[in-house]
């Protein structure tokens, strides 16, 4: 039996506006990539090509995998300053 | 080093004014100051623009812009530098960022405040709407995103 | 366009400010100001520097800061540019010189601050006298006088 | 017999000191460069290599012939910003 790992979803931009939510609170039974876990999210669609993702405030690559307690957010190409 | 994020309208060179008071002001050590503003624009490509919202991801932001000064500090041997960022509801005029950097001599100036730019518009996160004379959209990044100001050619 | 010799010293961001308010401050065509102070340093070289004398042509200064700006203007399409020149007697942390240069995209307003300068040490007929623990001297301008703050190594 | 013309002359930062003066006021017989003005108000020297010469407010050259009312600067290369 497998432990429960606590992930923190967070979405910005055109991408919150996609999900129709700022943030999300998910209970995980097993490791997932960041890919994956869009995967769940999103009724199994593929991440779009210039989806952003961060983990702990770091930019990932897609097969990056998750861990209890971890930050993820997904947005689109930035575009401050 | 300063580092700020805020959500009103602020004096670009009053903070300036400000940071530099600290300390900065009478360092006879610095002989070159080179500072970059940027301002909101009434268009952008083919539309008048009306307003503008300012997203941004609140604590990665703080550490990507530390990053990237921390970052022009040791390639340039810059003195100090500063990041004022604004977020939230913006008019045409209100200032969006000032980027400043402090040295001995010009070169390293000028180009730690370039390259600080350039990273900001390349990894900070932060994510502009306008509200232009044909609705809502979200700004979409250039090719490159670190060649021109932002640009965009279609709605999102 | 703002071209101007003082022989006190200014506040170079107020003096920005003032000059805004004519006219830029509220021009909503600018998206970058891009903004070079130069100050006076206490040391160069391999000498601790207590005071200095600027010495300038005057109206032959003024008419090559005019064409220069006038140059950046055609050449990178910004909107408006200025410099403040001081002249006379310096003390360490004194402001020196002040660029400013306004356009709609910040590389155009980046190039031609940067070019503004350039071209003003390499051709606006200003002289640097320093007062050194060593005494007197003139400064001697770098091998291209565009490449790097004047420094120098031999008294004249 | 020749007009006389009247040139007025200035240097500048350490030309100014070797000169021992700002400015003077000449009147010659005869249509001379800059370069051999030079020679008349210095005991015949040659400009020194790295002497920059302009002519009513712009950079000439050293064969730069000199008119009526012209004024001419004689300085070292320049040093501000």
């Amino acid at each position: 039996m497998h432990k429960l790992m606590k992930i923190h979803v967070k979405y910005f931009a055109s991408v919150r506006d996609l999900m129709g939510t700022e943030s999300k609170d998910l209970d995980i039974d097993k490791s997932l990539s960041v890919y994956e876990l869009w995967k769940d999210l999103t009724a199994k669609l593929n991440v779009p090509k210039d989806v952003l993702i961060a983990v702990n405030h770091k930019y990932v690559d897609k097969d990056f995998k998750l861990n209890d307690g971890d930050e993820v957010a997904y947005f689109p190409p930035v575009t401050g300053g | 080093m300063k580092i700020e994020i805020v959500d009103e309208r602020f004096d670009p060179w009053q903070s300036l004014v400000d940071y530099k008071k600290n300390d900065l002001q009478n360092n006879p050590k610095i002989g070159a100051s080179s500072v970059f503003l940027g301002t909101m624009r009434d268009f952008n490509e083919d539309s008048d623009v009306t307003g503008m919202e300012l997203q941004h991801y609140p604590g990665m932001t703080e550490k990507y812009l530390e990053d990237i000064v921390n970052t022009a500090i040791k390639k340039y041997k810059i003195i100090d530098g500063l990041v004022i960022h604004r977020v939230g509801l913006l008019e045409p005029t209100d200032p969006i960022v000032i980027v400043a950097s402090w040295s001995e001599h010009r070169d390293n100036a000028f180009n730690a405040t370039r390259d600080i730019m350039e990273s900001l518009k390349a990894e900070a996160p932060f994510w502009k709407k306008e509200s232009t004379d044909k609705g809502f959209r979200w700004v979409k990044p250039t090719a490159s995103n670190t060649e021109t100001e932002d640009t965009q050619d279609e709605a999102q």
